[in-house]
């Protein structure tokens, strides 16, 4: 079963190692057919802080439509990366477009206005906020009120609120299941729950590409699975992107249409989970070579019974 | 000063267990009097910057008031005096004004900041019931459009500027220009007299040849001596200040060998300056409209005072000059409301104005060493005394100077 | 094998709200080296800061169990006594003290011996025959150094407490591949010379097994797998765990495969 | 122009901007190991200068040992503080810490005003009082000496913080604290010993200052000052203290010079300004890197 | 105890006051604001006055400080913006007092936002600095820009008169001060019920990742900036017009402080932890003074003795309060309304 994937069939099902793991391949929702459209390009992006490069000539297309996937050890850019899309650091070099236009000078709004939508490694709830509040303020670009008519709060001011309060209950707080916390101070939630607000937060967005860092980082099985289920929900009934930062490895193997590995701030390979899986340059970045006699030769300089 | 600690900390303990007791067991015992009493209020500031004052203003005051009522009150009604704690913040001295004002109005009223003197004035006009003066000096309380119910007990400011300038010229000897500096802090209080002092100097032909305004709380003043140094003035004028920088000016200019004249106005010339420099301070000159308190001069009112001061406190032999100036100003209030009581008018403010501007030649009993006439509502009068510091006290070397 | 540190089933939980650990035990062996491997985020640095009582600064608290050191119960002393009792923790990212010099930094690790031995030259010759590149550069500021010399700073200080116990969080973190090599070899000797033990949190498996004579793999909060380094290797799970390439049969279903059930309730609490 | 007025002028600034420098020391060490913003500073000062009044003045005792005395006065105060009010408040938000330190400075004077009253004091005088000279050009004793015995305690502190293992832990603490610990440095004793050795500095420079400016209750504004300086040279710098300290007092000093008193603090304003917008983090300030 | 709260829609669950009880305790609340100064003496209306002053300015700051987290130490410097600007209009012009007042509000907004510039750059400390330093600034504009500002003797008012009505005792005052007051309040309680309000909280918390999630930092806090100083203004010119002076004294760098402990004390981030807290800074030194009051008569020398031990108590509350609940008398208000709420449960 192992396909060559050309660069147009990258958007199929990826296929699992595990025989029986494959995947049918009539999971509905998929939807698209046609020629793959890249909605993000970056281009031999150079970020460095101080002399210390963080990356070094980053080049890849997240399709449209996709769920694309940076994996890489700790330290390896991932975060730098994303945060040089969403406009946080400012790279040195090289380029990013969205949908065929160059938004490397762009600010952090005019992207977020955009709709590159994103969530944090560490959580970055605003903790003074109750969980509707943090949702509502992923709205922010897309609402008109000023000062003068929030202080009022009448005429429009107060029905751009009640649309917004309207469509976030619809359309987020049902979706993610987050209903029994809404009033409740971010602070006080669990960890997985304030995953899930954030979430619900970038959702608020209306995001067209929205970037996960390490969603399911610190999860459970069961959060893991009911975190799995909002993405693929979220990209195929909301058209959404995404582009994801992950490090639970059966996550980005089943959910991920493209993947992508970093390290040391270089993309060593990029391709379908399966391609990636096996590509040695990326097994060697995790597992070493795998001769861990060797190593331990090497390491120790004598041969130690275990 | 371990025993003064020890016996400040007892009676702190005292007040304090006092005054738990007495929020437990209820208000204060009403005074039984057949009069209604006059009331003197005051906003007196027993904390904050200008506490040193206040604290023997308020002494004063009380020692004032409880004389007047052994003496049978004024016209047989006796005094209350009421006061408020103010910090020597605007805002709280007109809190302490509102509520003493909202109890049984007061006919007179200690002001203890020309800020407050300000802020209360379009008050006391609405309110026409009381007449007030107070800790300021300020140049603008003679205004009488502006400050009807109003008044200065001494000279304003700027009458003191003149009265120590009449004094240099006084000085001059052989037709020669004396040349003088003004040195002033950098607050209204501070500056208040320097344009009419200006004034004044250029009327008398006295060259003023340097005016020093300093920042209040700089550290130390040597760049200001240096500037003094090159400009060799006979005189320096301070004014602005209680004590420091004073020190710090004399010292070191004559540790240059200059030899300037040191004088200052009211505030500048209390006692404390003996008490704080020593030897120092022999040969500083003050303007004071009264007698100090140990003034060998004899006076039926000055010995009721000291009998009194005595009385209450015997173990302080000397009594400030605040002690004096808010005694004086008691002094004053009597006397105007006497006048409007004898003339059987109400104790309106127009009445008492009228009763203030009424006087004329008017013995204060040798606090005031000569009979005193009001002028724009202030008493422009003063001696200039010279620092003994052998004797440990301020000497008069002129007469008193009444202006105009 | 006499332990000297025995974490026995401890909770920790961060700003009385967020649990980390949910009942981990493990030993670490007098003179052993032990690997504890695991993803971002499954509470590797926290067993850490748990044992070596830096919990506190992050609001976080070991709400049960216990964690002995030596035999003794260590969990109510502050951190300095723990350090001091000789059981030294090298943070994650190094934490150098960038504003002192090489030299200083070891002065300031000196504090671990408090109580019983007093610093001396040849503490620091030590570290300068580990690391001779820091004896170069002993008068820098430390935060001058490079990535690699500020692990073999971090690592030195631990040589100047003369602990029993080494507690390495991610040396490997950023550090070039020969690098990495480097610094392992010298964690090895130290080890072997010295006779510490060594716990030794990384997210590369196999350097860190290769040093290793035991090896705990955590995840969510608890010790999913543990082994030698050879069951480790040969163990299916872990290859999964590291590449998600299938375990065993059935074991887990594919995140693509899970039931979308969805509740439509629509009214305000 | 006027060269010797000029160097004059310049040389008593500097001589004021050493006092200030060993002010801001004080509050720097507190800031740089605490991360507490000390606003009783002025405070402190000030009721040093009192013990140190009731010492020589009221106990009669030589300027000399009193001198010690009151410094060490003013340094417990500085401990007890921490222990009793500091301390709890770890982990608090810093404006609420701030807070404290306020509600400390008005404890502090009204305490000073119980005790000592509120007239206006003079120190008894301690320096030698002949006008020193160098050259042509003279400078005031007090300040002259001030500045000298200043001086010395910066370069003892300097040195301390350089070479001893307290000054090591010190500094180790402040910068990162949390590797501090897991060195086995007690760090809250480190914080304790900060308020210490800032009061220690802060209680010096406030003897001498009184001793410059006289001494009331109210002394404890200058303070505030102290804040301009310890922002141009960078709130954790012990050097930024220094140099700002001294670069504050001559430009006061000289803009109250040549253009009068009103523009002593609007000088060293607009200087802050300048600064704030060229280097936000003072001229030595540690710059914090924000991560995502 | 209360049980639930039902709503049947949006509106009704974004309203302010969410229970009819709410709502009746609201309306009892403006009633005995209407009716106190019939029955006020003099005394309380005064500080009726300065309360509802204090209140106005420490809402303002704690847009700034406790919502949008920029320390500022300028407060005074914007409140005599506003200040001197309603006396030079009431000494130059015959302006009423609303068009005066937004005036002084909207010129005191207008130096809010220059000062704030700096704040895209600087934080914390550094921030309030830059903050004092334009205080201070301000502060030597007043003092010396004498032909408009008259120098340090300051300006002294004409009574403000509004429809034609002077405003010349407290008693009218505070049908100005009071109303304004509330509605100012309520704008402030209504600007976190909207967008803009939420950016500001959102900067205070992280404002790195506000920026990513499409705030543009600059133009909140500078909006912020804005707001705060209009409020700041608004009360200024309230003071001016209440003292009938103003004075470069009038506003000292103490009153900066002044309500940086109002809203610290009372709870930042809270609206009614500005209220608490400039009630509370307004009223506890007079309260204090009210002890002293009672044992004088009894005991003479109490007030020389007593006054200074009042800053002490003053200094020893704030710590205290400070120590025991940091986030301020809000919270403390929270506690006691969670306990009557869950009566007889407890939490």
């Amino acid at each position: 079963m192992h396909i060559v994937v050309s660069d147009d069939a990258r958007r199929k099902i990826p296929l699992h190692t595990a025989a029986n793991k494959t995947l049918s391949a009539q999971r509905k929702g998929r939807k698209h057919g046609g020629g793959a459209v890249h909605i993000l390009e970056v281009d031999s992006l150079h970020l460095s802080f101080g002399g210390v490069a963080a990356l070094r000539d980053v080049s890849f297309q997240v399709p449209e439509g996709s769920i694309t996937t940076v994996i890489g050890p700790n330290g390896a850019g991932k975060t730098s990366l994303f945060n040089s899309i969403s406009g946080f650091y400012k790279p040195q070099r090289g380029t990013i477009r969205y949908r065929g236009a160059d938004i490397s000078r762009l600010s952090p709004p005019q992207r977020a206005a955009l709709g590159l939508a994103r969530t944090f490694q560490n959580i970055a709830l605003f903790r003074g906020m109750t969980v509707l509040d943090n949702i509502k303020l992923g709205a922010h670009v897309h609402l008109r009120t000023g000062l003068l008519g929030a202080l009022a709060y009448f005429g429009r001011a107060r029905r751009e609120e009640m649309a917004i309060r309207e469509e976030v209950e619809r359309r987020i707080i049902d979706f993610l299941e987050i209903d029994h916390i809404r009033r409740q101070p971010v602070a006080s939630l669990p960890y997985g729950l304030q995953k899930r607000v954030e979430l619900a937060r970038a959702l608020a967005m209306r995001p067209t590409v929205l970037m996960l860092d390490e969603p399911v980082a610190g999860m459970n099985r069961e959060e893991k699975e009911d975190m799995a289920r909002f993405i693929l929900d979220i990209k195929e009934e909301w058209d959404v992107t995404v582009l994801m930062v992950e490090h639970d490895m059966g996550m980005v193997m089943d959910l991920s249409d493209h993947v992508v590995v970093l390290n040391f701030g270089e993309v060593i390979a990029a391709g379908t989970p399966y391609d990636v899986q096996n590509d040695p340059a990326v097994i060697r970045a995790y597992l070493g070579d795998g001769d861990i006699e060797a190593l331990r030769q090497r390491l120790t300089g004598r041969k130690e019974a275990a | 000063m371990i025993g003064k600690l020890w016996q400040q900390g007892r009676r702190l303990a005292q007040a304090a267990g006092l005054a738990f007791a007495l929020t437990a067991s209820g208000t204060a015992a009403a005074q039984s009097s057949q009069q209604e009493p006059l009331v003197f209020g005051g906003s007196i500031p027993l904390t904050g910057v200008f506490a040193f004052a206040g604290i023997h203003i308020h002494a004063g005051l009380t020692d004032y008031v409880n004389w007047i009522n052994a003496q049978g009150g004024i016209n047989g009604r006796p005094v209350q005096y009421v006061m408020e704690d103010t910090g020597y913040l605007v805002d709280r001295s007109v809190a302490a004004y509102k509520k003493i004002a909202g109890g049984k109005p007061p006919c007179c009223y200690y002001g203890d900041s020309t800020g407050f003197m300000k802020a209360i004035a379009p008050e006391l006009n609405a309110a026409n019931a009381t007449i007030m003066s107070g800790a300021s000096f300020a140049t603008a309380i003679t205004d009488v459009q502006q400050h009807p119910f109003q008044f200065i007990p001494g000279p304003s400011y700027s009458q003191m500027f003149s009265i120590i300038l009449e004094y240099i010229k006084s000085q001059a000897k052989d037709g020669k220009k004396p040349t003088v500096a003004f040195v002033c802090s950098d607050t209204e209080f501070g500056k208040d007299p320097i344009e009419n002092g200006r004034a004044y100097a250029k009327k008398l032909g006295i060259d003023v040849v340097e005016e020093i305004v300093t920042k209040p709380g700089s550290v130390d003043v040597s760049a200001e001596v240096i500037k003094l140094r090159r400009k060799r003035p006979d005189y320096v004028i301070f004014h602005g200040y209680i004590l420091s920088p004073i020190n710090e000016f004399m010292v070191q200019m004559r540790q240059m060998g200059l030899d300037t004249k040191f004088m200052g106005t009211f505030w500048s010339s209390d006692k404390l300056i003996i008490e704080k420099m020593g030897k120092d301070a022999d040969g500083y000159m003050g303007v004071m409209p009264y007698n100090y308190f140990d003034t060998e001069d004899t006076g039926p009112m000055l010995e009721a005072m000291r009998e009194q001061a005595r009385k209450s406190d015997p173990k302080q032999a000397y009594r400030p000059t605040p002690y004096v100036q808010g005694w004086f100003n008691a002094m004053v209030w009597t006397e105007v409301v006497k006048r409007t009581l004898d003339a059987g008018k109400p104790l309106t403010g127009e009445n008492l104005k009228a009763a203030l501007e009424s006087i004329k030649d008017w013995d204060t009993g040798g606090i005031i060493g000569v009979p005193v006439t009001v002028k724009d509502h202030s008493f422009p009068v003063g001696r200039i005394y010279r620092v003994n510091a052998a004797a440990g006290r301020f000497e008069p070397v002129s007469d008193w100077i009444h202006l105009d | 094998m006499d332990a000297v540190l025995e974490v026995d089933n401890i909770e920790v939980v961060y700003n009385k709200a967020v649990q980390v650990l949910r009942g981990l035990s493990l030993r670490v062996p007098k003179g052993a080296v032990v690997a504890l491997l695991g993803s971002n985020g499954a509470g590797k640095s926290t067993t850490l800061k748990a044992v070596s009582g830096l919990l506190a600064l992050e609001d976080g608290e070991v709400t049960a169990g216990d964690i002995r050191f030596k035999g003794q119960s260590i969990k109510g002393l502050p951190p300095e006594k723990r350090v001091r009792g000789g059981l030294f923790h090298v943070m994650e990212g190094r934490h150098v003290f960038e504003d002192l010099t090489v030299e200083e930094n070891l002065i300031a690790a000196g504090y671990a011996l408090h109580g019983r031995a007093k610093p001396s030259r040849d503490g620091f010759e030590l570290v300068y025959d580990y690391f001779p590149r820091l004896k170069e550069r002993r008068r820098q500021l430390a935060g001058y150094l490079s990535g690699g010399e500020q692990q073999m700073l971090a690592i030195g200080r631990a040589l100047i407490a003369q602990p029993e116990l080494i507690m390495l969080d991610e040396p490997s973190l950023g550090l070039a591949p020969l690098l990495v090599e480097e610094v392992f070899t010298i964690i090895a000797r130290i080890n072997r010379e010295q006779g510490t033990a060594i716990l030794l949190v990384e997210q590369n498996a196999a350097i860190s097994l290769a040093i290793a004579s035991y090896g705990y793999i955590m995840e969510n909060g608890r010790i999913v797998i543990d082994g030698t380094p050879e069951q480790l290797v040969a163990n299916q799970d872990v290859q999964e765990f590291y590449l998600g390439m299938g375990g065993p049969e059935g074991q887990a279903r594919s995140y693509r495969e899970i039931k979308h059930y969805k509740r439509r309730k629509r009214w305000l609490s | 122009m006027d060269w010797l007025f000029f160097a004059e002028i310049s040389l008593a600034g500097l001589a004021t901007g050493g006092l200030y420098a060993l002010i801001a020391l004080g509050f720097v060490i507190v800031y740089k190991a605490t991360r507490v913003i000390n606003f009783a500073i002025g405070e402190i000062m000030m009721i040093a200068a009192y013990f140190f009044l009731t010492f020589a003045g009221g106990m009669q005792l030589s300027p000399w040992i009193a001198l010690p005395l009151a410094v060490l006065g003013g340094t417990l105060l500085g401990g007890i503080v921490e222990r009793t009010m500091i301390r709890p408040m770890l982990g608090e938000s810093p404006i609420s810490v701030v807070m404290v330190t306020i509600g400390l400075a008005s404890i502090l004077v009204g305490l000073a005003e119980i005790f000592w009253t509120a007239d206006p004091q003079l120190l008894p005088e301690f320096l030698p009082r002949d006008p020193v000279f160098l050259g042509e050009i003279y400078l005031a004793p007090k300040i002259a000496y001030g500045f000298l015995i200043g001086a010395t305690v910066l370069v003892l502190y300097l040195l301390y913080f350089r070479f001893s293992r307290g000054g090591v832990a010190l500094r180790a603490t402040a910068s990162d604290q949390a590797a501090a610990y897991s060195m086995g440095i007690n760090v809250r004793r480190v914080f304790n010993l900060a308020w210490v050795f800032g009061s220690l500095a802060a209680s010096l420079a406030g003897i001498l200052v009184a001793a410059a400016g006289g001494l009331s209750p109210q002394s404890g504004v200058i303070g505030l000052s102290v804040l301009v300086i310890v922002i141009v040279g960078g709130l954790d710098s012990i050097l930024g203290a220094l140099i700002a300290g001294l670069f504050v007092g001559w430009l006061e000093t000289v803009a109250g010079a040549y253009f009068g008193g009103e523009y002593r603090m609007l000088a060293t304003f607009a200087v802050l300004a300048v600064i704030l917008v060229v280097r936000p983090y003072g001229l030595f300030g540690t710059h914090e890197i924000e991560r995502l | 105890m209360r049980i639930g709260d039902a709503k049947q829609s949006y509106l009704a669950d974004e309203a302010l006051w969410t229970s009819t009880t709410q709502q009746v305790w609201f309306g009892l609340f403006l009633l005995a604001l209407f009716v106190f100064p019939f029955l006020a003496t003099p005394y309380l209306l005064y500080l009726a006055c300065l309360v509802g002053i204090a209140v106005i300015s420490a809402t303002g700051l704690n847009i700034l400080t406790g919502y949008t987290g920029l320390i500022s130490l300028g407060q005074a410097g914007f409140m005599g913006v506003g200040g001197y600007t309603v006396a030079w209009l009431s000494l130059h012009t015959d302006l009423s007092l609303p068009p005066a007042l937004l005036a002084g509000g909207l010129l005191s907004a207008a130096i809010g936002v220059l000062v704030g510039l700096p704040s895209l750059r600087v934080k914390g400390l550094y921030l309030a600095i830059a903050t004092l330093a334009a205080s201070v600034f301000l502060h030597f504009v007043f003092m010396e820009w004498t032909p408009v500002t008259g120098g340090t003797k300051g300006l002294s008012l004409r009574p403000a008169h509004i429809f034609g009505i002077p405003l010349h005792n407290d008693f009218r005052m505070y049908f100005v001060i009071m109303p304004l007051a509330v509605v100012m309040l309520l704008g402030a309680r209504n600007l976190f019920r909207t967008r803009v309000g939420r950016a500001f909280i959102a900067i205070r918390d992280r404002d790195i990742s506000a920026e990513v999630l499409g705030i543009p930092l600059l133009k909140y806090k500078l909006m912020s900036f804005g707001l705060s100083s209009f409020y700041a203004g608004i009360a200024g010119g309230l003071f001016a017009y209440f003292f009938r002076v103003v004075t470069p004294e009038s506003f000292p760098l103490s009153m900066s402080i002044f309500y940086l402990a109002a809203i610290i004390v009372g709870g930042m981030g809270s609206i009614l932890g500005g209220v608490l807290g400039a009630v509370f800074m307004t009223l506890v030194p007079e309260l204090l003074k009210l002890l002293t009051t009672v044992v004088t008569p009894f005991y003479p020398e109490a007030p020389v003795i007593m006054s200074p031990l009042r800053g002490v108590v003053f200094g020893a509350l704030i710590v205290a309060f400070l120590i025991f609940e940091p986030h301020g008398l809000a919270e403390i208000w929270r506690r006691i309304r969670r306990f009557f709420h869950l009566w007889p449960f407890r939490t």
